[in-house]
């Protein structure tokens, strides 16, 4: 295996390019190191992104939004006050990632790129409308997180493409976010089944909103039914039963070692509704 | 209540000194298995099959010979032929024959000069699998039409007739059943499962393994038993056993997982093929999951006759236990007289047989058997004080054996504690603790048998008057300080004094390993024997000294004393003055006892667990829980508590989350800490205990053995506390969310 | 396969080993440095045994390459006792908060980078931060204890 | 005659009794009457028993005294984890 340490993000797609076998990115190195212990990868090259400079810096970016670097990990997105008071459920959704020993590697990019349904961090950026830079040897492009998980294990990056930094919109005023995940035990499970809500509230009225649901589906759902279920409401009974309801049809699980198909749908309404009434008191400045 | 309150007379025992060990701990410095190197030292991996059942066709290891820095590969055709018994079920273990039995069954094994260099190896050596058919669900194997895994592997007890996965049959009782459920107010019967669970030891199985031309070997290994490694591999590679010694590391857990050999003898194979370079072998975590043992699957028939004022009449059983591809692995025999063993009933019936299936070979985990025996008993008992508006505790108390009962199993119990647990329990806060709304509470009763065993002891006196035990029991869990409180307490010196030090097979007689809860109780009663005779010879050499008769000195307070004004006036001779002049009274001083430990006193132990569980999602989180056991005598109380913690703790894993799942394919689909769902911190609440000391005559202090009978309770405690919260009982364990949340939907349907 | 020139500081010594590059930070620790205090319990980052700082930061030393080690400093437990134990290394003791004590290097680096962010954590806390160290033994109850004892050594209130 | 116990699916080994008498002063004077008197229960004496004699588990001692009017109940050898 050849241990590459480009210095700029030009380098890495050059050299991604290139490379003719297995090649892995290394940021946090939490699920490639894994996989290579398992043996169900190995790598012929390994990119480590880490020395190239600004990869672990977070920056407000001119509109307000914030720009995040690919290798920031976890605990210092914890750790940071601006991000933690615009989107909550995007760092608590990173956080829950794994253990305080994880949180000190793992990354935002890499939870991503590791294209799992079930990736703790993904909901929250999709519900919050992030964006990540893609660099790749022409050139770079901007696209939404959705768009980058193909099906388990799979992103839609092509060849030689590699992402260079997320972008959170700016938060704006009267919004909140939540994500919560369903798992057996208190910590260190992947979720059985995530949902994140992110909605903006015009008095008590909600008036913008995006839910998406992780590991009920090959990819994280970005669920527009659920999103109208609670636009126009102040989130009262009905319109938590209308989300229930929704959450609960968007879901397209498979019944697996973690859990039941009819489990996980009927958690996905669950947490829906959980999810959003945090999201719904963020909103309103209240603490939840 | 911890005994350290308590007037015993005792000087040390019942006191919480540091441990000896404790320092190596907690700076790194302590050896577990992994932590041995050699030099010239080579690295192993193992090649295992992906497939649950397959006939091996070819193997070519020709590729990863070509490797540089490949020394040898070992196949089974390696192996000495002709064993039998469980010499062949050990040997076929560790190598597969002509078929691998389960997903994960090693096939072959290579060593190189780095271990990611063997594991590059292990990967290009090409073996040629025809897959079989498998089954590996205890039902499924029952069924009519299963694959018949290992024709012919059933021993003398199976009766003609029996299904061809049945390897072993069961059957004993007393009384007339018929007529006690006759004479029952409700007689209710339920089919309980459990699954199998891995003991979850943190540290992986590993060795460093030598052996030269001459076929002699040394072997540095993590293991709860030495001298069960040094005769198992000595039989599976056909060596004589002196020919081979081994030393036992530090071990990081064991719970019955390490009482036997799974890949150990390979690295003496490839040793003596690489030249007799030692090799370091050491498991990853999924092979420790794939392939070392696991616990049972259980599928369990349960039948209670009941009258209204909760006087049970008549119990009935039919295990059904399944413990891997090779015959005698399960615990059918430890679960079947566990079962009943709480209770005092005039009539039963137990019957179970073994069922083969292509699972890893099952091994010993805390209290084998009696963890599933009272998930389904116990279960069963609470569903009936529910139906019959009892208090549980009541009810075992009406029923409870005690002293000069009968056991279920045949012996009379002597002198036992069930009752005094009982007591315990309904007097602590928790039993009484308002519960609001989705709680419940939980309460069971736990038995384990407690063992003896083959144990040999020698403690011998220093010069300057502290002694030296070597003990050949690995300590897991501070065992050393316990026996080491015994000798001090029994020489009359300090804890400080003495040096307890687990020595290798050469330096002792066979020792049984540390299991079956008796390290404390036989090598600490060997070694109280061992001081005794040290005792006699230093009032030997004071009796000399003083020209008086040896009967005539006595010893207490670390010296020996003229017994009585009649036999002189002399100032006490310490042992540190016999120590020092030893050599001029003749010769060294030392005292060893050997023996096959009897006189072990039963073990119950009653729990009481309150969870919430959430409605909308199935989620169980302990809120309280409370452990209450009969220690005998707690000798170190630290550790004790801390035997009950943590046997509750893999209890409740074992309720909750734990669970071995085989895909169709028949691989384990969690072999990963990720998925094989043992407790972490946050799941758990302070976890309560009391010790009840009821002594046992059968030991000089009154030791029992607390080890295993608090893993027991809490697989039928947690389940019948959700039943209290929802109304939802779960005959099949784990109470994990799924099967909760469509219970609770059941249940309002 | 060629190997990687990694310059390091552990426990505050200058160390300079080669690696292979796919050899991580945990092997390099036990098999390169001799410094085998460092566990390994599952190699995925599931168990703790391996915790180790990094540039101040707790991690998993299985996930970390070696190669990624370079110009950085490591703690490990060998280095957590100067003349005198650490007051969580002596609770722990004191406390019987290990049993098989295989566990107990990776909670004691884990719990010392808690109280060092954290002096006055709640059970809670503890139990959360600590929920990446598995610990078959003890049912964490007196891990806990330890810890909290230790911290209140530490913050004078003992 | 010491009265030893068989478990019920030992009995079809014994001729189907449930009490075999024994004239024997030690656990290993029992194994080898009983074994004696019926060689069918030879495997399960191989595989290694423990035994009560009036009550009392003698895990593995064969030369445990057996009185002559003890009362003996079979029992599988007992380990642990």
């Amino acid at each position: 295996m050849r241990y590459h340490t480009p210095t700029s993000f030009a380098d890495a797609a050059t050299i991604a390019a290139s490379t003719t076998g297995t090649l892995r990115f290394l940021a946090g190195g939490t699920d490639v190191l894994v996989q290579m212990r398992a043996g169900m990868v190995q790598p012929d090259d390994l990119i480590d992104l880490k020395h190239i400079p600004g990869v672990d810096q977070v920056v407000q970016t001119p509109d307000g939004g914030w720009k995040i670097g690919i290798a920031v990990p976890g605990i210092v997105l914890g750790g940071h006050a601006g991000l933690v008071a615009d989107w909550p459920g995007v760092v608590e959704g990173m956080n829950l990632v794994g253990s305080t020993q994880v949180q000190g590697r793992a990354t935002l990019t890499g939870n991503l790129c590791n294209g799992s349904p079930a990736a703790d961090s993904v909901p929250g950026l999709i519900a919050a409308g992030a964006t990540v830079t893609v660099t790749g040897p022409v050139g770079s492009r901007e696209i939404p997180v959705e768009a980058v998980p193909a099906g388990p294990g799979k992103t839609n990056l092509a060849k030689g493409e590699v992402i260079s930094s997320i972008t959170l919109p700016p938060r704006g005023k009267n919004g909140g976010d939540c994500y919560l995940r369903f798992i057996p035990r208190t910590e260190m499970d992947i979720a059985v089944v995530g949902c994140a809500v992110s909605l903006r509230m015009d008095g008590d009225r909600i008036v913008e909103a995006r839910v998406a649901l992780g590991a009920v589906a090959p990819t994280v759902i970005l669920s527009e039914t659920c999103a109208k279920a609670i636009i126009g409401t102040t989130l009262d009974d009905a319109a938590l039963a209308a989300l229930t309801k929704a959450a609960e049809g968007a879901a397209k699980p498979i019944s697996d070692k973690r859990g039941t198909k009819e489990f996980r749908i009927e958690v996905a309404g669950v947490l829906a509704r959980r999810a959003a009434k945090i999201a719904y008191d963020r909103a309103k400045g209240l603490k939840a | 209540m911890a005994r350290d309150d308590v007037k015993t007379g005792y000087k040390l025992i019942g006191t919480r000194p540091n441990r000896p060990d404790g320092l190596d701990k907690v700076t790194g410095r302590a050896r577990y298995g992994a932590d041995f190197s050699l030099p010239g030292m080579l690295h192993a991996a193992v090649v295992r099959s992906p497939h649950a059942h397959a006939r091996i066709v070819k193997i070519d290891a020709s590729k990863a010979l070509a490797l540089d820095g490949v020394k040898a590969v070992v196949t089974r055709a390696d192996l000495p032929t002709g064993l039998t018994g469980e010499d062949l079920n050990l040997q076929d273990n560790t190598l597969a024959g002509e078929r691998a039995l389960y997903d994960g069954h090693a096939v072959a094994a290579v060593a190189a000069t780095s271990a990611l260099l063997a594991q590059d190896a292990a990967r290009l050596i090409e073996v040629t699998y025809e897959v079989l058919p498998h089954v590996t669900d205890v039902d499924t194997a029952m069924a009519p039409g299963a694959p018949i895994i290992r024709e012919g592997v059933a021993d003398y007890s199976v009766p003609e007739g029996m299904h061809g996965n049945v390897a072993r049959y069961m059957e004993f009782g007393h009384g007339d059943v018929e007529a006690g459920f006759a004479a029952a107010d409700i007689v209710r019967e339920h089919t309980y499962k459990t699954e199998a669970t891995h003991q979850g030891y943190i540290e992986p199985h590993a060795c460093v393994g030598q052996m030269g031309e001459d076929g002699r070997g040394e072997m540095w290994v993590c293991t709860q038993g030495h001298w069960y490694i040094r005769r198992m591999s000595a039989a599976v590679l056909g060596i004589d056993a002196a020919n081979l010694r081994v030393t036992p590391s530090e071990i990081g857990g064991g719970f019955g997982g390490k009482t036997t050999i799974f890949m150990e003898p390979l690295s003496l194979a490839l040793s003596r093929k690489a030249g007799g370079r030692p090799v370091k072998l050491v498991m990853s975590r999924s092979e420790v999951l794939r392939a070392t043992g696991p616990t049972a699957s259980a599928s369990m028939d349960v039948k209670l006759g009941m009258k209204k004022d909760g006087t049970i009449t008549a119990g009935q059983v039919f295990f059904r236990m399944q413990g891997g591809a090779f015959v005698g692995m399960s615990p059918i025999g430890e679960a079947l007289p566990c079962a009943f063993a709480c209770y005092d009933i005039p009539a039963l019936k137990h019957e179970a047989v073994e069922v083969i299936a292509n699972r890893p070979k099952a091994a010993a985990y805390r209290a084998p058997g009696s963890p599933m025996a009272a998930f389904a008993v116990e279960s069963l008992v609470d569903e009936m004080c529910r139906e019959l508006k009892l208090d549980p505790i009541e009810v075992r108390l009406k029923n409870g054996a005690t002293n000069g009962s009968k056991s279920s199993y045949g012996p009379v119990y002597n002198v036992i504690g069930l009752k005094e647990t009982l007591e315990a329990a309904k007097d602590h806060p928790n039993y009484s603790a308002p519960l609001g709304p989705n709680q419940g509470r939980g309460v069971a009763s736990g038995f384990w048998f407690n063992h003896g065993g083959e144990t040999s002891v020698t403690l011998a006196v220093g010069e300057d008057g502290t002694a030296t035990v070597m003990i050949g029991t690995p300590d897991i869990g501070g065992s050393r300080a316990s026996i080491g409180l015994m000798v001090a307490e029994t020489l009359g010196i300090p804890y400080e004094n003495v040096r307890v030090n687990v020595v290798e097979t050469g330096a002792l007689g066979v020792n049984e390993p540390t299991h079956g809860s008796r390290a404390t109780f036989a090598s600490g009663k060997a070694a109280v024997e061992a001081a005794r005779q040290a005792m006699a010879e230093m009032c030997r050499r004071a009796a000399a000294d003083w020209g008086i008769d040896p009967e005539a000195v006595e010893w207490k307070d670390g010296a020996a004393h003229p017994a009585g004004p009649n036999a002189g006036k002399f100032p006490p001779m310490t042992i540190g003055e016999i120590g020092s002049k030893m050599g001029s009274t003749g010769g060294p001083i030392s005292g060893h006892h050997e023996v096959t430990a009897e006189g072990v006193g039963a073990s119950f132990g009653t729990h009481v667990v309150d969870v919430e569980v959430d409605p909308e999602t199935g989620r169980t989180t302990i809120l309280r829980y409370l452990v209450v056991q009969d220690a005998g005598t707690a000798i170190h109380p630290a550790y004790v508590e801390g035997q009950y913690q943590g046997g509750a703790a893999q209890g409740i894993g074992w309720a909750l989350n734990e669970e071995y799942v085989y895909g169709a394919d028949g691989r384990l689909q969690n072999p990963i800490f990720l998925d094989y769902r043992i407790p972490v911190a946050s799941d758990l609440p302070m976890i309560d205990t009391v010790i009840v000391e009821v002594p046992n005559p059968g030991h000089p202090y009154g030791v029992r053995g607390v080890g295993e009978t608090g893993i027991t309770p809490p697989l039928p405690a947690v389940a019948s506390a959700i039943a209290g919260a929802t109304g939802a009982r779960i005959r099949s364990l784990p109470c994990s969310p799924p099967k909760v949340l469509a219970a609770i939907k059941a249940n309002r349907a | 396969m060629s190997k990687i020139h990694i310059s390091t500081t552990v426990n505050g010594d200058p160390v300079e080993f080669l690696a292979d590059p796919r050899e991580t930070l945990l092997d390099a620790l036990r098999n390169q440095l001799d410094l085998t205090g460092t566990k390994e319990g599952c190699g995925t980052g599931d168990c703790g045994a391996c915790s180790v700082v990094v540039d101040g930061t707790l991690v998993c030393s299985c996930l970390m390459l070696a190669a990624e080690a370079n110009g950085k400093t490591v703690e490990t437990i060998e280095g957590m006792a100067g003349e005198e134990l650490h007051p969580l290394q002596r609770k722990f003791i004191e406390h019987a908060a290990l049993q098989c004590g295989y566990c107990t290097p990776g909670i004691l680096v884990a719990a010392k980078a808690l109280l060092e962010r954290n002096p006055d954590p709640t059970d809670t806390e503890v139990r959360y931060w600590l929920a990446g160290n598995l610990c078959r033994c003890t049912g964490y109850d007196k891990i806990i204890r330890a810890v909290q004892d230790a911290a209140a050594e530490m913050r004078g209130a003992a | 005659m010491a009265k030893v116990h068989l478990w019920a699916s030992l009995r079809r080994f014994a001729d189907g009794q449930e009490v075999v008498e024994v004239d024997a002063t030690t656990v290993g004077q029992m194994m080898d009457a009983l074994e004696k008197a019926h060689p069918g229960l030879g495997p399960a004496i191989k595989a290694g028993l423990s035994v009560a004699v009036d009550g009392e588990v003698i895990a593995n001692n064969r030369a445990a005294p057996v009185g002559p009017d003890s009362e003996v109940f079979l029992l599988q050898r007992l380990k642990g984890g």
